[in-house]
């Protein structure tokens, strides 16, 4: 069931010449994760504080469970915004933070009370209620945001970089939480961040945001395998680029042709396009036969901790591999070796997508 | 560097000065309000002063006048600055102008905006005359007694005037620390837009308004030249009263100036807590922002 | 925005208070004869300028000798306030809280409970009626602001800067004089502005200490203002805001918006 | 400097001149007049430094009592050599204070060549408010009281007392007089006071508590009976005589009055006061007085003082003072005693319209009381009427 | 050649009643970039600032070139550090930054202006000399610091978490800048981090300081494959740990006996100790005979971009296995499948090291 709908979103900052937000299409499936990825200033906060209701779209529309939220104030939409800083109310004990919602509410104080208290047993801040914000750590606090939207119970959780304050230990324990709190919760939810491991990591479905618009959205390996143009492909690490034309399964190209995987859609496999493979596809040593064989120069190794990238040459064509640390430890720079190109690790980006 | 120098060392110059001139005046007051004077033959301490002063009703009644003057000044202009900060903190045509005129009221003396309150609200001011333009009045008498007035109105009028800017510009500076985000916060978690600033902006403010208003207070209750421009003859301000009493050519009337003076600290001092209880959290959230 | 037209209302009713007092300062200081009912002056004349501007009257003396009180307490505040502030901004310590307390007491304390003390003291050592004596008697109410506008600025202050200086080869005075000045100079003119403006103001502690030969414009604008000369009190008036307005033109900019020591504790 | 005042009285007058040559004078006095200050500060102080190389440095007080205090709060604290102030402008209670604190440098008087112009044998110049002048100051102007009013407001102004305070409470809230300690709303209380008391010659010399209590009874009762007919029905008084001034000045109450009417001609001058302004003694007479100039004991410039006040006793100054445009300050010397020029001069001199006369004036003089009387009318007022 | 040493440096911070440092002994050798790894608040920087004379050591020395620094004052030590943040002097262009410490030490002006000049090109800077430090990006700024403290040639550089405060995207340049320039100019260099992957790719060297104290000190890739203790191999990412007994080149453990590589030392070959092997060394599928292989039941596999977690169970022993995605896809949870623990990518840690 699709949650919340952002149709032809578009707002530009006063003072701004240039759209922010460029005719933004986004559907949001109930009860997910949906990773909004994208570069800094790709406006990603812009997209969530439009959701809230805390900024006005200059045209488009947003709906949330099928009705037009547009016209809503923050207050009424059912959307909770967690923002990056934890934003704990100085004033209001933990406690009070986390019921702060509730009592705008106007609930009795004793039910707040318990669901405060089931709340904070929830992100493991029980005994902490008492606390001024300005005595909890960092990941305490954030966690202490979190219970503070959850509590609420909205039907739209937007968390805006929630993990970027926090230390890289703090990180995994923090997003573990979040996952383990929204399958719990089954809430719908929109995590904005630029780290592409923490995207693929946390959610369902990644929309990468690029120069205002939905560069991509799709699974996380969908995205890593299959990326919609080249700058969604760099944007994920992707560094083997291979100019070509493709027809009846084969692409003609630098490094001779390349067997296509049968799944590839119709409209890719034929034409003039841009093969890509991920470097970790990239296998050394004799594949099968069918896997698109080559012999490569070994120009170097750097050991990168769990995996050590290879560059290898084909012909005169830099190609680039990522493998284990074992089996670069076997290769000497200037050595010749055999690689494969899996087929079914190939994929075709059309021309004319360099600019989205 | 940071742990080479100790701390006391860089303090040594300013404590020096305050010790020797501050606390040594205090020091000498409190001295001299107990009649220990041996220049005029007074070498036995008593509180005679204290009970002459304390049983004056002009004492009282300037005590009292002193200490509505500094009441009144600092919540009209406290409830009127933070209307003020919230409205300039928004943008709106000629914002810059009224941000600048804030700014250079800072520098206006108070003595020349009591001079310039009294042209304005006497009972031949400006404001007089307009009245009288208007066919309000036809004499000046008809025109309300704002200054030199029982209620020392005039005087009020030019704290409020003086001191809106003041806490005004603290309150800006408070509001444009505080962001806009917590707000935006408590608007997502269902708060209204008035149930944002009841319930989150207001409470952020109120260590900065409580702190600033401290200060108002302390300096309508502690000023002597307004009061003289622009209060009635009786009863005087207390600081007047014991400025006054201190220049009396009768020597015997300086140990109850030097007793008023003392109560005046202690009531100082009463507000200097008053201060560090209310300015400490928002000293303190600084640090911990950081 | 909807609310343009109310606010600008607003606004403009604020603006209107702000410079309203200072309106019939201006009118008299050029007026002549201008009596009740009269709404503006039957004549305009230069008389009260004239002799405001005139050595006689003083005036312009005197604005030498504000000017250099202020000045001299606003040097000797720094001298001492800026080694006091990095103390309270940089270091936890005990008796901090005791020590930021004797501070802000001369700016809250009313200037009555000190000048009648300091009077028999600044007696005694022959201070009184001399210049040097109001300086040292300003330094009172002028040291809070000085200092406590210089430990905000402090405690923003990140030594590190220092530290990576002298790391480039820099001798601490170097690093002091290339770093450290640069770097709290924007918040030293806010608590040197401060500080000026309240030894700028200072009444009192001036006739007090001063025993009336000590002339600050204070001191004549009030005997003129209670003499009943409303013309010559509007000239001297206008002359007295002067300067104020000319420091703050100086560092306008440093003034507003998030300056922490304005934040704080800015009183007079 | 000169601060040893016995070796001073034991000198020459060239002498002493010869020691004041090169000094400064710090000469405190009231400064809330342009045209006093400027006759001080540009006349005064330019011959002073032509002929004696003087440099004379007016202070401008709000009141003398504040010099009185400064000078009394030295010598407590035992500045007996260095004080700040050189000279004072003075009289009545600031002067018994003085002289009863032995306060004040005496007994040189007779040192100053133009001590001779000066009628010693007058009682209202050799006492000042009836305390016995001694040789601890010399005389300056002379002033008697009177009242201004706008001519165009009240062209038929009361002309006693009884009449005024029938006009008083003819005409509600146009009257008031400054709240003692002020000076001159103290000297119209007094005027009351003689009025109550039938006369002012049962009043002179020491004081009498006998006769002070019956007449203050009365006074308290007439200034509270008026009271309510007074500007704000006497809820307030002004603090100052610039304040009623001011009141005068907008037509808020119709008379204004001082110890020296030639104020009245510069404030019209001034452009403050209307053309139209006239002034009057009442006919049951106005009190006057004679101001002074004294040297604290412990000045440190005693023979520059001294200089400077025989300078102002000297005729050519006496007249240039006397002339309206300048001051219209009345002598305190006698103008027969002058030379021929300057008695000529003071000839020629044509009073402003809007200031009485002094002869006029003279016609019903009445004398001061001494100090102790006027503090107790002052303090009685505070208790009686004024709370 | 031995640029810096070390020896028992010890401080402890006042107030503080523990030592930061703990008689730390370090050897840097002349020319190579020393990575300085540890947890926060493990004492990094203040390692640093005690070599740079920012700190006085309670005791302990430090040498550089063969000679005791200790009592030079931070200006005569030829050592600059540059810290986390740029710390550019705001009122000073970004040139006049660069040539700070020339100024400092009274070079003439010209001169000063043709070696910043000359640097700014280096740093890639050129042409934004006249600017405001605030009118740099993050990266640019972090850049002219470097460039400020490469300009003073010194005998030893000091980078304290040179990347730590910039962008994903913008560390990987800063990175590549770093090793270039230092190639280039043969500076010996301590970089301080706490992330493992950038100590990784940036040193020669790395020391890992736990507990104020050197836990090991090393190549990168001998630190992932031999951790000299398991808070060492926890640090950096191990999560296989099987305790057991080894004799004669084989380890008897909970999974049975496992072959152990003949270049094992013979310390640790022999006698209790606990087996690690790192998750990415864990073949998946049919391995030699020699490979200590095992049957195991995949538990669950997660996405993590160019690698993926596979989750295994070898009997009640849990073993994680980091490999290509590609390979995690063909695995479904609940199924069993061959694994191989290769015999030279197993390690052995002595018994009580645990607190090391
Ligand atoms: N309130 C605002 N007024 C004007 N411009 C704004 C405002 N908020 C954001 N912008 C601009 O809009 C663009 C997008 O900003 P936004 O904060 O949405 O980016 P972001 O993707 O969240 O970036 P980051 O990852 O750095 O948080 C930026 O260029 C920013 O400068
Ligand atoms: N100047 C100081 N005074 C007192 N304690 C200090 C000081 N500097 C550091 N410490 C303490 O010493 C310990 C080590 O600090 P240090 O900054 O060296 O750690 P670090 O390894 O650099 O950490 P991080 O990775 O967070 O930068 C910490 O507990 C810290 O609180
Ligand atoms: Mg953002
Ligand atoms: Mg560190």
């Amino acid at each position: 069931m699709t949650a919340l709908q952002l149709t032809g979103l578009t707002k530009t900052h006063p003072g701004g010449n240039l759209a922010t937000i460029r005719g933004l299409d986004l559907t949001v499936a109930s009860g997910t994760i949906t990773a909004l990825l994208g570069p800094s200033g790709a406006g990603k906060t812009t997209v969530m504080k439009l959701v809230a209701g805390l900024f006005a779209p200059d045209a488009g529309d947003i709906a949330l469970g099928g009705r037009s939220i547009l016209t809503l104030p923050p207050e009424r939409r059912g959307v909770v915004m967690v923002f990056q800083n934890p934003l704990l109310f100085p004033h209001l004990t933990v406690a009070q933070n986390v019921g702060f919602g509730l009592r705008m509410r106007g609930l009795p104080a004793a039910r707040i009370a318990t669901q405060v208290d089931a709340m904070l047993g929830r992100v493991r801040l029980g005994g902490l209620g008492q606390r001024r914000p300005d005595e909890l750590s960092g990941g305490q606090a954030q966690r202490a945001a979190l219970a503070r939207a959850l509590v609420l119970e909205p039907d739209l959780l937007l968390l805006d970089e929630p993990l970027s304050s926090l230390d890289p230990a703090l990180r995994d324990e923090m997003r573990s939480l979040i996952l383990t709190l929204q399958r719990d919760m089954a809430v719908t939810t929109v995590v904005v961040t630029h780290d592409q491991t923490e995207a693929v990591v946390l959610a369902d479905q990644i929309a990468l945001l690029l120069d205002g618009q939905l560069a991509q959205h799709a699974p996380p390996d969908t995205i890593y395998r299959r990326p919609a143009s080249l700058a969604v492909a760099r944007f994920f690490g992707g560094v083997n680029f291979l100019p070509g034309t493709a027809a009846a399964g084969v692409l003609q190209s630098a490094i001779g042709p390349l067997t296509l995987p049968d799944s590839l859609p119709a409209t890719l496999a034929n034409g003039p396009g841009t093969l890509t493979i991920r470097p970790e596809a990239v296998v050394l040593g004799p594949g099968p036969t069918d896997a698109n064989p080559r012999t490569a120069r070994v120009e170097g190794c750097a050991f990168l901790g769990s995996q050590s990238r290879v560059d290898l040459m084909v012909g005169t064509t830099p190609l680039q591999a990522l493998v284990a640390p074992e089996v670069a430890r076997t290769l000497t720079p200037g050595q010749t070796t055999l690689i494969a190109l899996p087929p079914e690790a190939l994929w075709i980006i059309p021309l004319g997508t360099e600019a989205g | 560097m940071t742990g080479r120098t100790n701390p006391v060392w860089l303090l040594l110059p300013v404590l020096l000065v305050l010790g020797g001139l501050f606390l040594a005046a205090l020091g000498l007051t409190l001295i001299r309000s107990f009649r220990y004077m041996p220049v005029l033959g007074l070498t036995e301490p008593d509180l005679a002063a204290y009970a002459a002063v304390l049983s004056s009703p002009g004492f009282l009644a300037s005590l009292g006048l002193s200490l509505w003057i500094a009441l009144a000044s600092t919540l009209l202009s406290a409830v009127l600055a933070l209307g003020a900060a919230l409205l300039l903190r928004q943008t709106f045509p000629g914002r810059q102008l009224i941000g600048f005129l804030f700014q250079m009221n800072l520098t206006v003396p108070h003595v020349v905006g009591a001079v310039g309150m009294l042209y304005l609200v006497s009972q031949s001011g400006a404001f007089a005359r307009l009245a009288y333009a208007g066919g309000l009045i036809t004499a000046p008498a008809q025109f309300p007694a704002l200054t030199h007035d029982p209620f020392a109105i005039g005087v009020i009028l030019l704290y409020v005037w003086k001191e809106v800017p003041f806490i005004t510009l603290i309150l800006l500076a408070n509001l444009q620390s505080i962001g806009v985000d917590h707000e935006a916060t408590a608007r997502s978690l269902g708060a209204t837009r008035w149930q944002a600033f009841r319930h989150v902006t207001l409470p952020m403010l109120m260590p900065g308004l409580l702190a600033a208003s401290v200060l108002v207070f302390a300096f309508a209750f502690g000023a002597y030249e307004i009061p003289l421009l622009l209060g009635a003859s009786s009863p005087k301000a207390l600081p007047v009263l014991a400025w006054q009493s201190y220049t009396d050519v009768d020597l015997a009337a300086r140990p109850e100036a030097m007793a008023m003076a003392v109560i005046i600290a202690l009531l100082g001092v009463l507000m200097l807590l008053a201060y560090a209880r209310l300015a400490r959290p928002l000293a303190e959230r600084g640090r911990h922002a950081r | 925005m909807r609310g343009d037209g109310l606010r600008t209302l607003a606004g403009f009713a604020l603006a209107l208070w702000l410079i309203l007092p200072l309106v019939p300062l201006a009118i008299w200081s050029v007026a002549y004869g201008w009596r009740f009912p009269a709404l503006l002056p039957p004549d305009l004349s230069t008389q009260a300028w004239a002799y405001a501007l005139s050595p006689t009257s003083g005036v312009l003396q005197s604005l030498g000798v504000t000017v250099s009180i202020a000045a001299s307490a606003t040097a000797l505040a720094a001298l001492v306030g800026v080694p006091a502030g990095r103390a309270l901004g940089l270091y936890r310590f005990r008796g901090r809280g005791l020590v930021i307390l004797l501070l802000i007491a001369p700016a809250i304390l009313p200037g009555i409970a000190v000048a009648l003390g300091l009077h028999g003291i600044f007696l005694r050592l022959g201070l009184t009626g001399t210049v040097w004596g109001v300086i040292l008697a300003h330094l009172v109410p002028v040291l809070p602001y000085m200092t406590l506008v210089m430990a905000a600025v402090f405690a923003g202050f990140d030594t590190d800067v220092e530290d990576q200086a002298r790391s480039l080869g820099a001798r601490p005075a170097q690093v002091f004089l290339h770093v450290t000045l640069p770097a709290i100079l924007p918040g030293l003119m806010t608590g040197a502005l401060f500080a000026f403006l309240v030894s700028w103001s200072q009444y009192l502690l001036t006739l007090s200490i001063g025993g009336g030969k000590v002339q600050t414009l204070p001191l004549v604008l009030f005997t003129f203002a209670t003499s009943g000369r409303n013309d010559v009190t509007g000239a001297v008036s206008l002359i007295y805001i002067l300067p104020g307005l000319l420091a703050l033109a100086l560092i306008a900019r440093r003034l507003t918006g998030r300056n922490p020591a304005l934040g704080l504790q800015v009183g007079r | 400097d000169t601060a040893d005042g016995d070796a001073l009285k034991g000198m020459s007058w060239d002498q002493i001149v010869e020691q004041a040559r090169g000094g400064t004078v710090n000469w405190f006095m009231w400064g809330g007049a342009d045209t006093i200050n400027r006759y001080v500060s540009d006349h005064v102080g330019a011959i002073l430094k032509r002929d004696y190389d003087i440099t004379l440095n007016r202070v401008g007080v709000a009141d003398a009592v504040e010099v009185v205090n400064i000078v009394l709060t030295e010598k407590e604290a035992g500045v007996t050599d260095a004080g700040t102030v050189d000279l004072i402008w003075i009289n009545g209670e600031n002067f018994r204070s003085m002289k009863q604190g032995d306060l004040a440098f005496c007994g040189y008087t007779d040192l100053l060549p133009n001590n001779a112009l000066v009628n010693w044998d007058n009682p209202a110049i050799a006492n000042d408010f009836g305390v016995p002048v001694d040789g601890c100051e010399v005389p300056w102007n002379t002033v008697q009281f009177a009242f201004a009013h706008d001519s165009a407001d009240v062209p038929e102004p009361p002309r006693d007392m009884a009449a005024l305070l029938d006009w008083i409470k003819a005409n509600p809230g146009r009257f008031t007089y400054p709240a003692p300690p002020d000076f001159t709303g103290s000297v119209f209380v007094r005027h009351v006071f003689y009025h109550a008391a039938g006369g002012a010659d049962a009043l002179l010399g020491p004081f009498d508590q006998a006769k002070f209590d019956a007449a203050a009874a009365k006074t308290w009762a007439i200034l509270n009976e008026i009271e309510p007919f007074l500007w704000r029905e006497g809820q307030t008084y002004p603090n100052t005589i610039a304040q009623l001034n001011e009141l005068f000045a907008n037509g808020e109450v119709a008379f204004t009055f001082n110890y020296d009417p030639s104020q009245f001609g510069l404030a019209v001058q001034a452009g403050t006061y209307p053309e139209t302004t006239r002034s009057f003694g009442l006919a049951d007479g106005t009190i006057g007085n004679t101001n002074y100039t004294l040297i604290p004991f412990n000045s440190p410039n005693k023979a520059a003082a001294m200089v400077l006040q025989n300078l102002l006793l000297s005729g050519e100054e006496q007249l240039e003072k006397a002339k309206p445009e300048v001051w219209g300050a009345s002598p305190a010397i006698e103008i027969s005693r002058t030379s021929a020029e300057v008695q000529s001069g003071f000839a020629a001199i044509e009073g402003h319209p809007s200031v009485v006369s002094a002869e006029e004036l003279a016609k019903a003089a009445l004398p001061e009381l001494q100090a102790d009387w006027l503090t107790a009318i002052e303090a009685g007022w505070q208790a009686q009427v004024g709370n």
